[in-house]
């Protein structure tokens, strides 16, 4: 991914986010970046699936946040990943809920997360579906192919995979670091730098 | 198959026949017990292996920590899907699930969440205006978003939304209430009244014991274990009256005391005399059978025609798979189980199994050495001390083109991998590795370690990093063209880097080259690859200048002969799981002389004063490890 | 913010125009003009179904007929030429019943192949060409239904190809949740019909 | 964090937190929640290591181990033993999408299902580390997973078949000792906790295993007498595969290469089969040879009768003519058999009963069960016999075959009724029998006791109850005499046939070790590590009483134990 066509395929935002030229992202006012995130290409991010139940003027939430989808910082959205706000029935009415997530997450290639909230330093492997309205906490990795049911609760340090996903193992104290993404945060943008070996 | 990724796997220590007990070591040689050259694919060496990051370090022994060699204490317990911290006292009563309202699918074990069984809904037309929807009453259900499972399929809906687990307690499936512990208790006491009325005709016959045992239902697990408990403690109370405590307990006292073939003594109890007599006498006076369902007698229906009748309407589909019985919990609410869970029917939503945060001692100096936040919702760490940030990381890349990964190694056409050891501490060790020139299993492969012995600097400490970043890059740069010529010398096989000398060298890493000739994999060479190396170095050689075809040739005849002699030993089966990958297995050695404070190594700057110190102890530490290079193309 | 820059660029790379397909919209529906519509035969699409934006309905392998109040998701692919080489011998492409669910990425390939009333056809599924899905049935993430296959009504497609009835008969009610959540998304989703005429 | 947090956090010191219980439950509480540990019934001072408060109880099977806590009613985890326990940690390839284990080249792939059993009864060439290797793993996954307890040491009881090999109790017992650090481990015959589980001092424990099928008489809480047979649920599931095999197309096609498919190669994977073996395989309930016969007059046997007669309709027998379709993957292609219902008890009939053949063209370790039982039976000295029979105790994995024990139960009683107590069986009887005259003859010289069959045959066919065992039985328990003295109208049946429910063996043990009963034998740590199987001396060397009186003092100490000597009990050298 470090090849480098002539006008840079990524735009660096002065907060340190990488976002491809080739993603997609639907109602930018409503995505917020926290910084140093890569967003690569063929990335998708529906910003514009809002909540929707202030308008219903049921349950009066602050009409102000019409936030869709939060990221922190060091994240890296794979190619080809599409992150969603989940939707659900919400006292009969249909709205969409935001969808927040933390510092030092990895989705991978192909993922769709429609998730409620993921913490930080988590890992969501290749071609995983996040179902809607999971609740993912710190330091969770998920294995590639993995389905995540909907209303899924993933508890801090699981491994987690399978057909749905169900918690197979735990993430060992010497595994934290890995989890890091400042590194590979290095690794993309305009001017790539080789990983440290 | 996918191409894997070269991995690094640690045998702790631990596992050493030294430490290992008397059994173990009286096992055959198939155990990794045989220092002279460790197996990874002898069945024992899975249970000894760690990826690193598994691994812990006692910073007063100087010695790596696995799971199997520290002793554990719980921090906290949690259920994973509430995040809901649980007393430890309740564990005790509440046993080892979620008694909230938290269970998984029977079917796919996905999580069920509790919805309610909804009014019909109005029509449902866009014009139709959007009315206040109706608030949820019951019934409640147990639902699943994934396999849509859900508890009306097991006749089972709940009043109301919240602690579904109590409620879930006193349903049968079906929806027969069942009774509580409490209940059941009384009932107990009236079942005692209505108990000695039917005693007193002779019980002997079944018709007594039917007249109370079997027109009611069949005892329930929990049931006939209180039952059970009761009728034996109230013996032992009037034994207590009547004898000597000691003498209650001898009632029971010798289960499973005498052996099959001990047929003599027990006549002798009937011949009469004998001291064994009078102690079953006394004994037995003490405790008698249970007679009746409340005391726990339990006839069973042998009758299972119903079974076998729903078993043959309803078919394969409606039983359940293997994983979803093991998934199961005991049901307390049946009666004991000949295969009761046997039908979707007779499924029940899984509570949740609590989660456990533990922290971890080392089992010889007793310290601590990882204690995490008690909170449920923290991720910190009090202590943490980890093997990585005290031993090398090995790092295995191919030298060639170290960007991507080859498919598959090439059998016989030897290749050459760098390996990086980054050594995490703040003292320069010195690293000795020794490896087996063929690797051990039924495919040898050829290991050539060019330099197994070589020093790394210490590591310096963040500020240093940053600003070595730079100077780094260009090393990195000045890497690449390296390796580009490596590249082109490589193809025409020859020897580029040179024995003895290591391959690149960094702030605090050092990085070797390993060249390996991987085994064929087909079983038919089985003969000639178990035969010593020098024909090794020819097959070797004949496959690089490429003219496959009359080496074969040869190697085919060598096999008759060879085949001949060695026809006894070599086993022929076919290619197991994972023997393709080829694996090396790596004694390393690591010597390094450190402050006798030891306490620096973990933080970053506090070491710099502290290398100043004169005072300075030598340490060792030694184990195998074994580097998986990648798969080998089966031709 | 930051990422708005972005989205200005971003309409510079747009669907490339194929071959305009005959469309055949109802006035009702919802379609996001950044979606994509390739091909020859004509293309239905019945009354309030809902397209989002990038998702493709490519009529090349026959006509693509869309029941009402479906909602295509985005990225997913309906009416794709099939891998499996498997000639059409009507015209008939693709032909969703009312109510259906296409979820993000999902690709139903064409060829006389069908989607029942009130069925979802879950993230990343892979419905093969010819294949009969019955009426309410639930495909769940990454499920993948053969070419030619036959799913019966009412059923749950679960664990790499599981199958087992839904019993749960709330046909009605998702029928409702799902008029609910097209309310919502009429009113998020930009729809430009006109584009595709 | 989003989610609510936890509750108060309560302290962790242990002490608080386990001894509350244990002050307020009294013995009482104790009764009313049977799944509490037995903190409750410590008598014993509190003060002793507080760890130790709650006891484990294992129970030891070739395919899964059982763990809990005494007091409980069922154990709190079961963990059957598979392949996938013995990759390498931190190996989740059997989760990755693209992983398809191909069970032809498994880790020991020629040995068909072996690594789902922790042991084998044959232990030439068995790697004990490895086994002990396994069982550590398994043992802290329970830890962890189900127990949920730290690894402070605590006393363990451990429940296993009284047949097992030394070599493989002592290898348990140094993993156990030497990893988990109980003070003391002491030893429970399942077949006794078995017979207490179901309240009961004597049973004929009939333990459908795995590997085999164990027939156990007990008598007063001792074992008086065991037979085995190699027809378990091993034997199943490979019938199982036959069954399945045979109509697999690929098979059929080459019918010559059936018998060499018996004898090596496996076409199917053994999960897959053994799955099937649980799931659908049923057997068919018992038909008398010649129905006219009298003495089918049973009760249990009627009930099957007129339920596997013509007139009743939901008899399976008649409705068996249904299909059933069984989905396999295992054998290459994705495949479903239609097979008849009816004829998915074959593989049941041949692994228990094998009717086929003549009872006496088995050789002694392949006896079919009924027969097994009946001999058992046989051999038991005449009181002992009356006492077992109406106790019977079905347990094991086979029991679960539905109809399986209510056949066994059928034939064995036919066989009694037909041959009686009569361990000569051939022409020659027979013609004995049929003649009046030769019979009243002979009835003289029969023993008192074997005559109980053939005339209570007579006797029984009124109430289906055998009144006359009990009656003819000469002499009469004495425990059972000194009973009725202390509470006059309780008797205990005798002689006639009875099938009673038992908790199962760790239940068992659970009441028994709640009940504070020592078990004899009582292993001391330091003295294992110090002697091994070596320390052990006989087991009729060992004074109970001294047994007992260190148990009751402060719980296994190391003095009290030390002091005096230790057995293996059933196991240890005789």
């Amino acid at each position: 991914m470090s090849r480098r066509p002539p006008r840079g395929e990524y735009i660096e935002t002065d907060t340190g986010n990488k976002v491809a030229r080739k993603a997609t992202l639907v109602g930018t006012q409503n995505i917020i970046l926290g910084g140093k995130t890569v967003i690569q290409p063929e990335v998708m991010i529906r910003g514009d699936l809002i909540r929707s139940v202030q308008a219903q003027s049921s349950s009066g939430g602050a009409p102000a946040s019409n936030t869709a989808v939060a990221i922190g910082r060091y994240c890296f959205l794979s190619r080809g990943c599409c992150l969603r706000p989940p939707g659900r029935l919400y006292k009969g009415a249909f709205t969409y809920m935001p969808l927040r997530i933390g510092d030092h997450v990895f989705v991978g290639p192909g993922s769709v997360v429609q998730a409620a909230f993921i913490g930080n330093h988590v890992h969501i492997g290749s071609k995983v579906a996040v179902g809607e309205s999971a609740i993912i906490k710190d330091y969770v990795r998920i294995l590639d192919g993995s389905v995540v049911p909907p209303n899924m609760v993933i508890p801090s340090f699981s491994v987690v995979a399978g057909q749905p996903a169900r918690v197979i193992g735990e993430v060992p104290e010497g595994g934290h670091e890995a989890f890091e993404l400042r590194d590979l945060y290095k690794t993309v943008g305009n001017n790539p730098q080789p990983a440290p070996s | 198959m996918a191409p894997l990724s070269p991995y690094t796997y640690i045998q702790c220590p631990c596992s050493d026949p030294g430490n290992l007990s008397s059994a173990t070591r009286s096992s055959n040689p198939s155990s990794p017990a045989d220092e002279d050259c460790f197996d990874p694919r002898a069945p024992r060496s899975n249970y000894s292996l760690y990826p690193l990051e598994y691994l812990l370090f006692c910073d007063d022994c100087h010695q790596i920590r696995c799971p199997r060699c520290v002793a554990e204490e719980i921090v906290a317990y949690y259920c994973p899907s509430c995040l809901f911290e649980v007393p430890s006292s309740n564990l005790k009563s509440e046993g080892n699930r979620c008694t909230r309202s938290c269970f998984q699918c029977p079917v796919c074990i996905g999580p069920l969440s509790v919805s309610s069984l909804e009014t019909q809904p109005e029509s449902n037309l866009l014009s139709a205006p959007d009315n206040a929807p109706a608030p949820h009453t019951g019934p409640y259900i147990l639902s699943c978003s994934y396999c849509n499972w859900s508890s009306t399929e097991i006749g089972i809906t709940f009043d109301k939304p919240n602690n579904i687990h109590a409620q879930l307690a006193k349903q049968r499936n079906g929806g027969t209430t069942r009774l509580t512990a409490k209940e059941r208790k009384d009932r107990r006491k009236d079942m005692a009244q209505s108990g000695l009325r039917s005693q007193s005709p002779t019980p002997a016959s079944p018709a007594a014991t039917s007249g109370t045992g079997q027109t009611q239902e069949p005892l329930d697990l929990e049931t006939q274990f209180t039952n059970l408990k009761t009728f034996y403690q109230r013996q032992l109370a009037e034994s207590n009256s009547s004898h000597g405590s000691s003498m209650d307990l001898s009632s029971l006292g010798d289960l499973g005391f005498a052996s099959p073939n001990s047929l003599s003594r027990i006549m002798s109890i009937y011949t009469g005399g004998g001291l064994h007599d009078k102690k079953a006498k006394a004994r037995a006076g003490v405790m008698r059978e249970a007679l009746s369902p409340d005391e726990g007698l339990q006839l069973s229906d042998l009758d299972e025609s119903p079974a076998i009748a729903h078993l043959h309407t309803h078919g394969h589909a409606g039983t359940i798979t293997t994983e979803q019985r093991l998934a199961q919990p005991p049901n307390l609410g049946e009666p004991h189980l000949h295969g009761a869970t046997r039908f979707e029917s007779t499924l029940r939503p899984i509570p949740y199994l609590l989660r456990t945060k533990r922290s971890k001692r080392c089992p010889i100096c007793r310290h601590i050495i990882s204690k995490p936040e008690a909170k449920v919702q923290t991720t910190r760490f009090r202590i943490r001390l980890v093997a990585g940030s005290y031993i090398p990381s090995i790092t295995i890349k191919p030298l060639n083109n170290p960007a991507a990964l080859p498919e598959t190694l090439e059998p016989l056409k030897p290749v050459q991998y760098v390996l990086t050891f980054k050594n995490p501490i703040f003292d320069p060790v010195k690293i000795t590795l020794a490896s087996p020139s063929k690797t051990p299993g039924r495919f040898g492969s050829k290991v050539t370690v060019l330099c197994p012995q070589f020093e790394i600097d210490a590591n310096t400490d963040v500020w240093d990093e940053a600003l070595k970043d730079g100077g780094d890059a260009s090393g990195t740069s000045r890497k690449r063209q390296q390796q580009q010529q490596q590249q082109r010398r490589g193809d025409d096989g020859g020897q580029q880097a040179e024995a003895g000398k290591i391959w690149e060298r960094g702030r605090n890493w050092v990085s070797i080259v390993v060249e390996v000739v991987p085994a064929s994999l087909r079983l038919d060479r089985l003969a000639t690859t178990t035969t010593g190396k020098g024909q090794d170095e020819r097959e070797t050689k004949e496959v690089r200048d490429d003219d496959d075809e009359e080496e074969e040739e040869e190697e085919e005849e060598e096999e008759q002969e060879d085949r001949k002699g060695k026809k006894a030993i070599v086993d022929t089966s076919p290619l197991k799981e994972d023997e393709d990958v080829l694996e090396i297995p790596m004694f390393v050695r690591i010597e390094w002389e450190a402050d006798s404070v030891g306490d620096d190594m973990l933080g970053g700057g506090s070491s710099a004063p502290a290398r100043d110190k004169d005072v300075k102890e030598k340490r060792e530490l030694a184990y195998w490890c074994v580097l998986g290079l990648g798969r080998v193309r089966q031709d | 913010m930051a990422t708005t820059s972005s989205s200005s660029k971003r309409h510079s790379i747009l669907p490339p125009a194929g071959p305009k397909p005959p469309v055949q919209f109802s006035s009702s529906i919802t379609i996001a003009d950044s979606a994509l519509l390739t091909g020859s035969h004509p293309i239905t699409i019945s009354s309030e179904s809902v397209v989002h934006p990038r998702a493709r309905l490519e009529s090349l392998g026959g006509r693509i007929t869309i029941g009402r109040r479906c909602i295509i998701h985005e990225r997913s692919t309906v009416g794709a030429v099939g891998t499996s080489n498997r000639t059409a011998t009507t015209d008939k492409g693709v032909t969703l019943g009312d109510y259906v669910t296409v979820e993000v990425g999902a690709a139903i390939e064409a060829g006389d192949t069908v989607v029942g009333d009130g069925t979802i056809v879950g993230v990343g599924c892979k419905v093969g060409a010819g294949a009969v899905v019955g009426k309410h049935c639930t495909l769940t993430p990454h499920t993948e239904i053969a070419a030619g296959d036959v799913v019966p009504d009412f059923t749950v497609v679960y664990s790499n190809g599981v199958r087992r009835p839904d019993r749960r008969g709330v046909a009605e009610l998702r029928n409702k949740g799902q008029t609910r959540q097209i309310e919502v998304l009429r009113r998020m989703i930009p729809s430009n019909p006109a584009k595709f005429q | 964090m989003s989610t609510s947090t936890g509750s108060a956090i309560l302290p962790h010191r242990s002490v608080a937190n386990i001894r509350t219980p244990a002050g307020a439950g009294g013995q009482s509480s104790g009764l009313s929640t049977p799944n509490r540990p037995n903190v409750a019934s410590n008598f014993g001072s509190p003060s002793s290591l507080r760890a130790e408060e709650d006891i484990l109880i294992i129970e030891f099977g070739t395919r899964k181990l059982q763990i809990g806590f005494a007091g409980d009613a069922v154990p709190r985890g079961s963990i059957w033993f598979g392949p996938d326990q013995q990759r390498r940690v931190g190996d989740f390839r059997e989760w990755q999408a693209d992983y398809h284990h191909d069970w032809r080249k498994g880790a020991s792939g020629d040995r068909w299902g072996k690594d789902h059993e922790l042991w084998q009864s044959d232990i030439r060439g068995f790697d004990l580390g490895l086994m002990s290797d396994k069982l550590e793993r398994v043992l802290r996954d329970a830890y962890t997973r189900y127990l949920l307890i730290d690894s402070r040491p605590r006393r363990i009881v451990c429940v296993l078949p009284s047949g097992l090999p030394i070599p493989l109790l002592s290898a348990s017992l140094d993993c156990l000792f030497s990893r988990f650090s109980p003070p003391t481990i002491s030893l429970m015959s399942s077949e006794v906790a078995l017979t207490a589980a179901a309240g009961m001092r004597s049973a004929l424990v009939i333990d459908m295993g795995w590997n085999e099928t164990v027939v156990t008489s007990i008598y007063e809480y001792r074992e008086v007498q065991c037979s085995r047979t190699i027809r378990g649920g091993r034997m199943l599931t490979e019938q199982t595969h036959h069954f399945l095999a045979s109509y697999l197309p690929q098979t059929q096609k080459k019918p010559a290469n059936e018998n060499s498919d018996k004898t090596k190669e496996y076409v199917l994977s053994f999960e897959e089969c053994d799955d099937v073996a649980s799931r659908l395989v049923w057997c068919k309930p018992f038909h008398a040879p010649n129905a006219a016969e009298p003495g089918e007059g049973l009760q249990t046997v009627e009930e099957h009768d007129d339920e596997s007669g013509e007139n009743n309709p939901t008899t399976p027998t008649k409705k068996t003519s249904g299909i059933t379709t069984v989905p396999l993957k295992s054998s290459g292609a994705p495949i479903s058999l239609e097979l008849p219902s009816d004829s998915l008890s074959e593989p049941c009939e041949n692994a228990f009963f094998d009717s086929r053949y003549s009872p006496d063209s088995f050789d002694d370790h392949e006896l079919p069960i009924h027969i097994l039982v009946y001999n058992s039976l046989l051999k038991l000295p005449l009181d002992v016999r009356a006492i077992c029979m109406p106790r019977i105790i079905f347990t094991g994995g086979c029991a679960n075959v539905l109809g399986l024990r209510g056949r066994i139960f059928d034939e064995v009683s036919h066989m009694v009724q037909t041959r009686g107590w009569d361990g000569v069986v051939g022409k020659a009887v027979e013609q004995f029998r049929t003649n009046p005259k030769l019979k009243r003859k002979g009835s003289r010289h029969r023993a008192a006791g074997a005559s109980s069959s053939s005339q209570d045959g007579g006797g029984q066919e009124q109430d289906g109850v055998w009144h006359d065992a009990a009656n003819v039985t000469p002499e009469v328990d004495p425990i059972e005499e000194q009973l009725k003295k202390k509470n006059k109208d309780v008797a205990s049946t005798q002689g006639e046939m009875r099938v009673i429910e038992s908790l199962g063996a760790w239940s068992g043990a659970s009441l028994i070790t709640h009940l504070k009963v020592p078990a004899v034998a009582l292993i001391d740590r330091e003295l294992w590590l110090q002697y091994g199987v070596s320390g052990a001396s006989k087991a009729n060397e060992i004074d109970p009483k001294a047994q007992q009186r260190q148990s009751l003092g402060a719980a296994g100490l190391m003095k009290g134990a030390s002091s005096s000597a230790w057995t293996l009990g059933v196991w240890g050298p005789t």
